[in-house]
């Protein structure tokens, strides 16, 4: 694929370089024409990930916490480190507050069930937002159905972020949960975390739940510092295996919680017709944990920590602003969401006269990867009065290049459609 | 049927003329709002995409059929095509029809499918974009079960 | 580690091979001198698992079911075709009846809501048996609990068999739910299925569940003639990776169910104050699924089905025989359990004045790796009269060697506690 | 103190005649049953033992003490140690014995220690069975704050 003149006439900045090499990821090695702009959606893997994984099937691979053997200890070994690390860089002092999940969405059920079902009452209030990922919006839906308390839903300023004057009002002293996402995964919107502690805490009892599936992977995040209640998050998308992710919350919150799942490791002694249970995080953990995937996750989290998170969202933001900047000056061409600083790096867009559906495919054929349809986030979609935007999405190797696609590639996907006459 | 130029042949084969003019300018727009009206719906709950498609019966015979919803290229020209391909027809060679396009979504060879809808075709080699085209048949289909 | 003379004195039969080579399973393969007995608690892997899991990662990494580009179409098909191969390993004709789960104890959670908490009232019954895992035991419980159903327990014959006897005495037309596993990880014992099946269709409405943890692994399953409603599993026990397993259902049964997590995937339509659901098998896979691990699973039944799982039941039916023979001659010795015939490949027993916890210590210093514990089961530890019994399960992997190094170190384990006069 | 010949090092220094002594014929066999005694009990989940342990204080000594339950050789030896360490001493001394018993069990160089005690140093080597030495201790823990 060679640059169009259109192109240079948009004033590409070839010299964004990726911040991580993109020889660290195999498949992006391996495919070197790929442009991989679906990061929101999962992220690709660096090979310590997959080294770490295979290292621990080849050397410590036993069910931890049950064995007595050597081979047994180093798997709870293996586990128990991985909690350290990921908690740690997630800003978290007390490892053991951090509970394994398979991902937010099991976070946030979690959540809703062992916190919520025990907390919310008929005619309480559960507060969410019109920009949220179906994962913090349907449990907390279905909760107010099945308990009988009302759900708040904030909407949103004209550019797609909180409208914190919607959120100040909506609160109240029987507002239980405020259920709020770090980061938009649809149009890439940056919560004001600290603002939003404070109207909640000025005005309600409420918990505050933050989903970080896109805030754990794009900014840094502290944990102990930040003052919510739950923080969520899932590995896949911040360079971690599948299948592994969790919720940090604070102690005084979970011991505020009932189990939700039962089995092993999560009881401390089982009579016949009643149980009692294990201590955090092992209560919320039931059966055998995926250690596996955890000592996969804490190596992608070293990863990030050695490029510094604060390096990742400044490279983001470089790469944002120019993409930004370049689809800008396409004709027909709407971008969702506040301006680039208030967003993580997800461009979010519709081209008049074609289908985001459309577009991918067409995108498809010159190697850009990019995400059409509802991001799991259809009451957005709904505001929106749209039924689909296409999604670019970047991530720590992403680079100009792939900016440069997305952009030479939309220019082509106008030309296919503007070639048939009305 | 000319295609745009400088594409993979098999994109090329998708995005036909025939199938973007049909985009741009559908056929049978608006479920016919007579009353006996029949009307069955699809969504794709992964892009968001809905198409409901109204069909009035003369006895064995489709009278009157119309769609509506929001839909890609795909998924509007297979409608646009389905009212024209479907309107006076009997159920009997519907659901043939109907049969017939499917067969072609899953890349068979098929016979008897005339016009436009022979267009469709290239759909098949992109999977994930199927399930657009065969919106509008199932739509159909729910409808005239109902 | 020589062979001592009592040991040939106890007929070692060193020529039972493994079934499977130990050099592909590389864990095994660099510790040659590892005995590894606990296969009951999770198994070790061969590099085909591993394989897949690297392959996955570098050739087909995307988000399953929501991206338009032919990335995301090959982690679509992928999992997808995981599903259908681990279906077809089952015995199950529709694969859609599939669905993934971190494991066997995530599964009956969600049996557990998804159709428990539907369909069992308060005065209904709930039929569990003294045999189970915390696993099958505790989400029945705590269900009975919530919702006012009375928890029957079937008790156990002299040698931890279930109790048929006892089992239709408790069955009536209040029964909701009869939860068993197919083979108990403690002390091995099968469950007649067919009988079971036969006594509750007789007498009750019930659905039966069947806890197949340790059937999978080591019983070849046919789901679909199995007749009974719900096969609960976990992948990491039958060679695949940690992260993964599943729970097939009858058609009918799942069209019961109540969508149990909600998020991504699982639904049709979210409307702000309710939503609609999608079809099986999504419904109950909210969130992005783990679709690596999954088809590190595919793999693993590959492998398995390669092996042929009678062979795999008649191989470890021959190490459980000679295993059995050679620790009955040992001096105060008690093996529970039934006859080997009815017993998967697990021996589970004490050994008088040497505490099970002692034993593993002991035996881990000559590379034996035993769980010795409760092992998940403290209602039938109760029943046994005793906190914890010593286990050594086999796998294809396990050979004559690893029994004998058994019997040697339960020998030098009864030495050092003899050597202290009383 | 001599170790089982034929084992290796750190087995044998975990497995000391001395343990093993004390698991054949533990000490302070039976929580005392007067009144004012202060039990408290600890559980190993993972393995299914249980520890209870029962002090009575004459003022600040501890008078009377002694412990129930099923436990592996190190879980016995060690409360019965326990029993014969703690008898008659203050309730400082033995919190700060206590404390000298777990760095110890972590593996620290520690002074202070005296008698049969010290032979669970050895433990330190198996972190996995760290938590059955420490059982007793903590469920002594127990009965003096509770
Ligand atoms: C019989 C039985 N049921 C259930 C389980 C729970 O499986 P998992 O821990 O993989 O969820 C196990 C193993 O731990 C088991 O052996
Ligand atoms: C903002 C947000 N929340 C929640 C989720 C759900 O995460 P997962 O699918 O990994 O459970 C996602 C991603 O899918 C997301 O982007």
């Amino acid at each position: 694929m060679t640059a169009t003149p259109v192109l240079d006439a948009l004033g590409a900045d070839s010299s964004l370089a990726s911040l991580a090499p993109r020889a660290d990821f195999p498949l992006l090695a391996a495919q070197p024409a790929l442009h991989y702009l679906d990061s929101a959606a999962t992220s690709q893997k660096p090979q310590v990930v997959l080294d770490a994984l295979t290292n621990f099937y080849t050397t410590a691979n036993a069910n931890p916490h049950r064995g007595a053997y050597a081979l047994a200890a180093a798997a709870t070994d293996a586990y128990a480190g991985a909690r350290e690390t990921v908690a740690r860089f997630l800003g978290a002092k007390d490892a053991d507050t951090l509970v394994f999940t398979r991902g937010t969405t099991e976070a946030m059920n979690l959540v809703a069930n062992a916190w919520g079902a025990a907390h919310v009452r008929e005619g309480d209030e559960i507060v969410i937002t019109a920009l949220e990922h179906h994962a913090n919006f349907v449990p907390w839906q279905q909760l107010a159905k099945r308990t009988g308390a009302h759900l708040r839903i904030v909407e949103l300023t004209a550019d797609q972020r909180i409208d914190l004057d919607h959120l100040a009002a909506l609160l109240t002293p029987r507002t239980r949960v405020v259920a709020i996402t770090h980061v938009s995964n649809a149009v890439g919107s940056i919560t004001p975390v600290a603002e939003v502690v404070r109207l909640v805490r000025e005005t309600s009892p409420a918990i505050i739940v933050l989903d970080g599936a896109q805030g754990a992977p794009h900014l840094p995040v502290a944990f102990d510092t930040l003052g919510v209640d739950f923080y969520a998050f899932s590995g896949h998308k911040l360079l971690g295996p599948m299948g592994i992710g969790g919720v940090l919350g604070t102690r005084a919150r979970w011991l505020e919680c009932q189990p939700w799942q039962f089995g092993g490791d999560m009881i401390e002694w089982v009579n016949d017709h009643d149980s009692t249970w294990n201590v955090l995080p092992h209560r919320f953990e039931a059966g055998t944990p995926n250690a596996a995937d955890a000592v996969g996750l804490a190596a992608a989290v070293r990863y990030l920590e050695a490029l510094d998170m604060r390096a990742v969202r400044e490279h983001e933001l470089a790469l944002l602003r120019s993409a930004h900047e370049k689809l800008a000056g396409l004709d027909g061409l709407t971008i969702y969401g506040p301006p680039p600083e208030q967003r993580s790096g997800v461009l979010s867009f519709t081209l008049a006269d074609v289908h985001p559906h459309d577009l991918a495919t067409i995108l498809d054929q010159h190697g850009v990867c990019i995400r059409a349809g509802h991001h799991c986030a259809q009451p957005l979609m709904r505001r929106l009065g749209t039924s689909a935007t296409a999604r670019a999405s970047f991530y720590v190797y992403s680079d100009a290049s792939d900016v440069d696609a997305l952009v030479h590639a939309l220019v082509e996907a106008q030309r296919i459609f503007a070639s048939v006459a009305d | 049927m000319t295609a745009p130029s400088g594409l993979p042949a098999s994109l090329s084969a998708m995005y036909q003329e025939l199938i973007l003019q049909h985009y741009r300018a559908p056929h049978g727009r608006g479920v016919p709002a007579a009353p006996g009206v029949r009307v069955g719906a699809r969504k794709n709950p992964l892009c968001g995409d809905a198409i409901s498609v109204g069909v009035l019966l003369d006895g064995d015979r489709i009278a009157e059929v119309g769609f509506d919803g929001q839909g890609c290229s795909i998924a509007t020209a297979s409608a646009s095509m389905l009212t024209e391909a479907v309107r006076g027809r009997s159920v009997a060679e519907v659901k043939a029809m109907a049969t017939a396009v499917e067969a072609m979504l899953r890349g068979e060879a098929v016979e008897g499918l005339e016009g436009d809808l022979r267009a469709l075709a290239g759909v098949a080699r992109y999977p994930q974009r199927v399930g657009c085209a065969r919106m509008a048949w199932l739509a159909l289909g729910d409808a005239l079960e109902g």
